[in-house]
């Protein structure tokens, strides 16, 4: 009885994951008190954490979970579908989410007034929404649906920052994203063309048959394209940089940790399980185009990075050459390849969140994050600095952290295919990211603090999710088999390729 | 397609704007014409309508001209271009399988709409399959979509409240004095 | 104690002492003195219980965790790792002990800092020297360079921060691109990366392919100073001299040829390499090395810089030892590091100690100090002796094992004369330090003529006033004799090795 | 010429059209500094895109998908890209409007829009 009532629950969980944060946002909007908000949100987060614990390990245990929406079944009506790799990314996105939100209190009224607190937790919950949605769906135009959501709340959250460059670098990012999503729209629309489904499993199973390389490559061009300004993949994620260099350092946090990774499982899924490796690699050469736009973004990005003066510019740059890390992951479609790439998505997000929310710190004591600024701040903020530095080094792949287990699968999968010389550039460009890390800690070390500067250590509030997030890094790095293992489950589900079998609808 | 050129060449914003509502009227007409009569009217409510509204509501707290750039050349304007046709290039070459136009056979038309146009009536009820299809099948989606309003909506109201901005204001008029007006070459242009 | 324990003592031991240390700040004796008994205790578990076991042909064994799938944290104890566990823990209390000198005598900064890197470095030191396979070595070897890191820039002056720039960027930067590809190649050919005797490679690649990764590994490991990756050799010498003690002779150094000689015995195998002849272009990049230092040395006025490059010719002997790749020369190479540590560590005690009490860093001012300061001479010419490879001194010893290898590799007359061309060498720039000290009549002198008068009280200063300057070079000169009388405890060694 | 020619240029015209649209669109976007015409540009190329979804949705001789407006065998025009061009139609004029308000915004601290006259106020980094 009681088994198969919570059987009835876990059933009904791709649902509640998205649509109890989508209901939380009106709330919070009516809440209008910042303390509220914050509480609901908070609970809510959480609340969704569980949610995808919950489901990744009925996904681990049971298979892909689905639940169709209003009762109708897939491909007429829209379905929700969690397996290995999405359940990870949820887990991702929510457990990150959560953090981020603990340390809100703590950062954001130096950047935010008081009174629009509620909007800003509001639109961070429609942006959570978004991301869980687009996660979850089991349905392409849905994962566009959701995609909107996502972006238009996060432009809302990049204009918040403080400067009034912010207005601009959320204009930007305006405009290329909407560019992006119609790029996608314009691809699903190809995709639907020729199959007349829209659903992802009927579409994997239908696309196989399908005659007609030339409009297949082409769509596949315009969902890569989409995917990838959203994904920040060079050159098409320039926006990147300036939103999240002016964004509130909370905001970045945020988005640096989900919003990519998010988008990265879309296109692994376009990639992977619709179009399938023998379609899009072996028919299309797709990899010979993903494999060098991996490459170029992550020496662009490194490069770039060495030379910026501003820390979260810095960072927001070394996100670019992870991204392509990343994605050359997928390019490497081998079982190693994947397996870090995945991983990564993973690991990149523990970092980059723990290393933006550092800034956050920074920002609230200092008010500004320029390499000057920091100068003698080791002996200042003790805490937070080291947390800088445990995760710099795991940017690098220092062994046990994160950062290295994710190298250590990515050249393995270079190898594996063949090709030592990308293995040897993965390695070169891991030197550029020592090079932006210790310019870094040469300042925050070496030099001597302005004279007169009083600086306190962050406040608790900011220092506990900051070394959830930087101990996590440390945690991961040693325990790695833990998140490689689930990543190569996930690995191994984008391999098989789209399913085979009849197709939902019937032949038609 | 005129229109949009008009579009590109107005420099008054205002005529712009209105252009690009009668590029939507025109549009939804297309709509008609191709037998998506509920997008037509849409098209012809939001696009044409609201949309009109909301930008000539900006315009009024904005400026109406465009400035006169036709001596400054940028290398931008190169690049767009050759993006463009590029783009566009590739777009029609990704043409070249597809069914034609108003094919009945097409896998779209075959696929999952007999169903649809078989059962709806008896397993949602209204006459209107798009209405049954958006209300039900898809309901989902519409939800999705009634959030994206509210988000904008939320986004809108964080940027445009009124507390925040005056904090703002005065504190980027601080740090920067020529936030507060424009150029003096622009002035006469408003005018 | 059973050994899996010995070992967890051994590598934690250090570890813990970096805590007990920075938790010690405010009371500098009970600081120092939780080095020294931390280190005496680590010394005393390897020497009493691991050696005896590793004598007697045991390999202990101890797995902490698998990081991932197949890449295993793990210790274990066999003959060349416990040598270098040996000299690491053994030099460590006693350059603690100097450093105590050093350290106070000059009122330096940081010194809770100092201390705490310095255990750092020996735990890392120690967790090369015991890894039981590739990536357990990597993970410690990294260890070491960043916590040495810290010791290289102490000063913080602008110079300093540059050579902690040179030293990180060659380390890390070698480490990342080549040793950390050697790995993760190895590990993808040969399904693991576990130190097997024998070699785990034999099949799995072609030749060129070995000699590729050979390559990787040789330069991957530039804490070996194999040219062109040395600058940051000298380069770290802007560094207190306990410091350069550590890096010359205790922990840095000496991880990146034990790096090599662990890899080409375990990873490789000797018969492979023999077979194969994939080591063979590496003996004479190790020789060039050797004679383009000596020459260099010769030609420094900076006694410090002057044993820098003697360390870069030293090590590439070990270095030749290992690609040759025959029983003997691997052991004249694992002795080579415990008879170079040795000698090495005396000479930068003494560099150390006349700095402190003499101010003195160039050579040519050092002329009739061995008046002042006789027993820190004394010390200078047995370590001298020592590294030099004078009979029956340490280095001696491995010296002819070095020479029956390559006999063993077959007859090379070139390689004999640069032996021979060497040697010279290496007695053109040490010995000419040590007749200066006794036989020069100089600016010292000339300084110090109220002085000269009393000898006998100049004799009892150097003691008195410095007992931690002075005695640990003393110690380690007894050392290389020791070690010259224990010279038979190496050719056991052997028959342990290679029955 | 070739009727088979012919014929492909006939059934792939209406899409051409469309994309040619869209490209207008694309190009204001990339080329117009003015943010209004930017956002319209934007416009434009949505709009194609919708265009395009309702052009693979027509079918031969047929005619709105609401029952009861014919007899019994009268073809409907394929529903399913309408239901969907609802929703993106909905989603655009959403963008639209959040662009709008931050044009406002941008106005008022930059007194301009323009973006190579922002970006000169910023020092040609933005």
């Amino acid at each position: 009885m009681s088994a198969s009532w919570v059987a009835h629950l876990e059933s009904q969980l791709p649902a509640i994951q998205v649509v109890a944060p989508m209901l939380t946002a009106p709330v919070c909007v009516l809440l209008r008190r910042s303390r509220a908000a914050w509480m609901l949100a908070m609970t809510v987060t959480l609340g969704s954490l569980l949610t995808s614990l919950l489901m990744l390990r009925h996904v681990l245990l049971h298979g892909a979970l689905s639940y169709q929406m209003g009762g109708w079944a897939p491909p007429w009506g829209i379905e929700l579908r969690i397996e290995v790799l999405n359940a990870f990314v949820l887990v991702i996105v929510s457990g990150i989410s959560s953090v981020v939100l603990s340390a809100a209190p703590g950062s954001l009224p130096k950047e935010v007034p008081e009174e629009r607190h509620y909007l800003f937790y509001a639109a961070f919950l429609l942006c959570m929404t978004g991301l869980l949605g687009m996660t979850s769906a089991g349905d392409v135009f849905n994962v566009f649906v959701f995609l909107e959501i996502s972006s238009l709340s996060s432009y809302t959250l990049v204009a918040l920052g403080p400067s009034r460059r912010a207005l601009v670098a959320a204009f930007r990012y305006l405009i290329v994203g909407t560019m992006g999503g119609t790029f996608l729209l314009l691809g699903i629309g190809m995709l639907y063309m020729m199959t007349g489904t829209l659903n992802i499993v009927d579409l994997g199973i239908r696309l196989v048959e399908v005659q007609g390389d030339r409009t297949l490559l082409v769509a596949l061009a315009c969902v890569v394209v989409g995917t990838s300004i959203k994904l920040a993949l060079f050159p098409l994620g320039l926006w990147l940089p300036n939103a999240y260099t002016f964004a509130p350092a909370e905001v970045s946090a945020f988005l640096a940790a989900t919003a990519t990774k998010v988008s990265y499982y879309v296109l692994a899924r376009f990639l992977f399980l619709i179009f399938g490796v023998s379609l899009a690699f072996d028919r299309l050469h797709f990899d010979h185009v993903l494999l060098p736009m991996a490459l170029v973004a992550m020496f662009v990005g490194s490069l770039v990075a060495i030379f910026q003066t501003d820390l979260k510019r810095l960072l927001a740059y070394s996100s670019l050459a992870q991204v392509g890390y990343m994605v050359l992951g997928l390019a490497l479609a081998n079982r190693s390849g994947l397996t870090g790439g995945i991983v990564h998505l993973f690991n990149h997000a523990l970092m980059k969140s723990g290393l933006f929310l550092v800034l956050a710190a920074v920002v609230l004591r200092l008010g500004a994050t320029r390499l000057q600024d920091v100068r003698g701040l080791g002996r200042q903020m003790p805490w937070t600095m080291a947390a800088f530095v445990v995760g710099g080094l795991s940017l690098i792949g220092v062994p046990l952290t994160a950062g290295f287990v994710s190298k250590w699968y990515l050249v393995q999968g270079a190898l594996e295919s063949g090709r030592p010389l990308v293995a040897a550039l993965i390695l070169g460009s891991s030197l550029l990211a020592v090079v932006y890390v210790w310019r870094v800690v040469e300042e925050i070390y070496f030099q001597p603090a302005p004279e007169g500067r009083q600086v306190a250590e962050a406040p608790l509030g900011l220092l506990v999710p900051i070394w959830l997030l930087i101990g996590g890094t440390v945690v991961f790095g040693i325990f790695g088999s833990a998140t490689a293992d689930v990543a190569r489950q996930a690995a191994d589900l984008l391999l098989q390729g789209p399913p085979v079998g009849p197709a939902l609808g019937g032949s038609p | 397609m005129a229109v949009t050129l008009a579009i590109i060449r107005m420099r008054d914003l205002f005529a712009a704007v209105m252009l690009s509502g009668i590029f939507s009227l025109l549009s939804a007409g297309l709509f008609t014409v191709m037998d998506a009569v509920d997008v037509a009217f849409t098209e012809a409510a939001v696009g044409a309508g609201i949309s009109t509204v909301l930008m000539v509501a900006t315009l009024s707290l904005t400026r109406r001209r465009e400035r006169d750039r036709r001596l400054d050349r940028r290398p931008e304007d190169v690049l767009g271009l050759v993006v463009a046709l590029l783009t566009g290039a590739i777009l029609i070459y990704g043409t070249l399988d597809m069914p034609y136009y108003g094919d009945p056979e097409a896998p779209a038309n075959l696929y999952m709409v007999p169903r649809f146009l078989e059962d709806s009536l008896d397993e949602v009820g209204p006459p209107n399959i798009v209405t049954s299809i958006l209300a039900s099948y898809r309901g989902y989606d519409t939800f999705g979509e009634a959030t994206v309003v509210f988000t904008a909506a939320i986004g809108a109201f964080l940027l445009l409240g009124g507390a925040a901005r005056r904090r703002r204001q005065t504190s980027s008029s601080d740090s920067d004095p020529s936030s507060e007006g424009a150029p003096p070459a622009d002035r006469g242009a408003e005018a | 104690m059973t050994p899996g324990m010995a070992i967890l003592w051994a590598v934690l031991g250090p570890l813990g002492a970096a805590v007990l240390v920075r938790l010690l700040d405010r009371w500098p004796n009970l600081r120092e003195a939780a080095s020294l008994l931390v280190g005496g205790g680590v010394f005393a578990v390897v020497a009493g219980v691991l050696t005896p076991r590793v004598m007697a042909g045991e390999r202990p064994r101890l797995e902490i965790l698998d990081i991932l799938p197949g890449v295993t944290l793990a210790f274990e104890v066999e003959p060349l790792g416990m040598i270098f566990g040996l000299v690491a823990s053994g030099l460590w209390v006693v350059t603690t002990l100097f450093a105590i000198g050093y350290m106070r005598g000059h009122n330096e900064i940081h010194q809770t800092r100092f201390y705490v890197c310095f255990a750092l470095a020996i735990f890392g030191a120690l967790g090369v020297a015991f890894a039981a396979n590739v990536f357990t070595l990597f993970v410690f070897y990294e260890l070491i360079t960043l916590s040495t890191y810290p010791l290289v820039t102490h000063h913080g002056t602008a110079k300093a921060k540059a050579a902690g720039r040179t030293y990180l960027g060659v380390l890390m930067g070698t480490s990342i691109a080549f040793l950390l590809l050697a790995l993760v190649w190895t590990h993808q050919l040969a399904g693991g990366t576990d130190f097997v005797i024998g070699g785990i490679l034999t099949g799995k690649a072609s030749d060129d392919m070995l000699m590729l990764l050979l390559a990787l590994y040789a330069f991957g490991t530039a804490k070996a100073a194999l040219m062109p990756f040395h600058r940051w050799l000298p380069a770290a010498m802007v560094a207190p001299t306990p410091v350069s003690a550590l890096l010359h002779a205790v922990a840095v150094v000496k991880a990146g040829v034990f790096t090599i000689l662990k890899v080409v015995v375990y990873i490789f195998g000797l018969d492979l390499l023999q077979e194969t002849g994939a080591s063979q272009w590496l003996t004479w990049v190790a020789a060039t090395t050797l004679l383009l230092a000596s020459v260099v040395a010769i030609q420094q006025d900076n006694l410090k810089r002057r044993l820098a490059y003697s360390t870069i010719s030293q090590l590439a002997y070990i270095v030749l030892c290992a690609a040759l790749a025959t029983p003997y020369a691997i052991v004249g190479g694992a002795s080579h590091i415990a008879m170079h540590a040795m000698g090495k560590i005396t000479l930068f005690f003494c560099a150390g100690a006349i700095f402190v009490e003499a101010h003195k860093t160039e050579i040519s001012n050092m002329r009739g100090l061995g008046r002042r300061m006789p027993f820190t001479m004394m010390a200078f010419l047995v370590g001298s002796a020592s590294v030099i490879g004078i009979p029956p001194f340490g280095g001696g010893v491995s010296k002819v094992m070095l020479m029956m290898g390559t006999a063993e590799a077959g007859p090379n007359y070139v390689m004999l004369g640069v032996y021979a061309l060497s040697s010279l060498l290496a007695i053109g720039y040490l010995m000419p330090v040590v007749f200066n000290g006794f036989y020069g009549i100089t600016v010292v002198e000339e300084e110090n003529r109220v002085e000269k008068n009393q000898p006998l009280r100049d004799v009892v200063n150097d003691l008195r006033r410095a007992p931690f300057l002075v005695g640990p070079p003393v110690l380690t000169a007894l050392g290389c004799i020791a070690l010259a009388v224990g010279q038979l405890f190496f050719f056991d060694l052997l028959s342990v090795f290679f029955p | 010429m070739n009727p088979v020619f012919w014929q492909t240029v006939w059934g792939l015209l209406p899409y051409w059209l469309v994309i040619v649209l869209m490209m207008i669109g694309l190009h204001v976007v990339m080329t117009k500094p003015n943010l209004i015409k930017k956002i319209i540009g934007l416009n434009v190329f949505q709009t194609g895109v919708i265009m395009f979804y309702i052009t693979l949705g027509k079918v031969d001789g047929g005619t709105a998908p609401i029952f009861g407006s014919g007899g019994d065998e009268v073809v409907y025009s394929n529903p399913v890209p309408h239901v969907l061009m609802l929703t993106a139609i909905v989603v655009g004029i959403a963008t639209t409007s959040l662009a709008l308000a931050l044009v406002v915004r941008l106005h008022e601290a930059y007194g301009t829009i323009e973006e190579d006259q922002i970006r000169r106020l910023e020092g040609d980094e933005v």
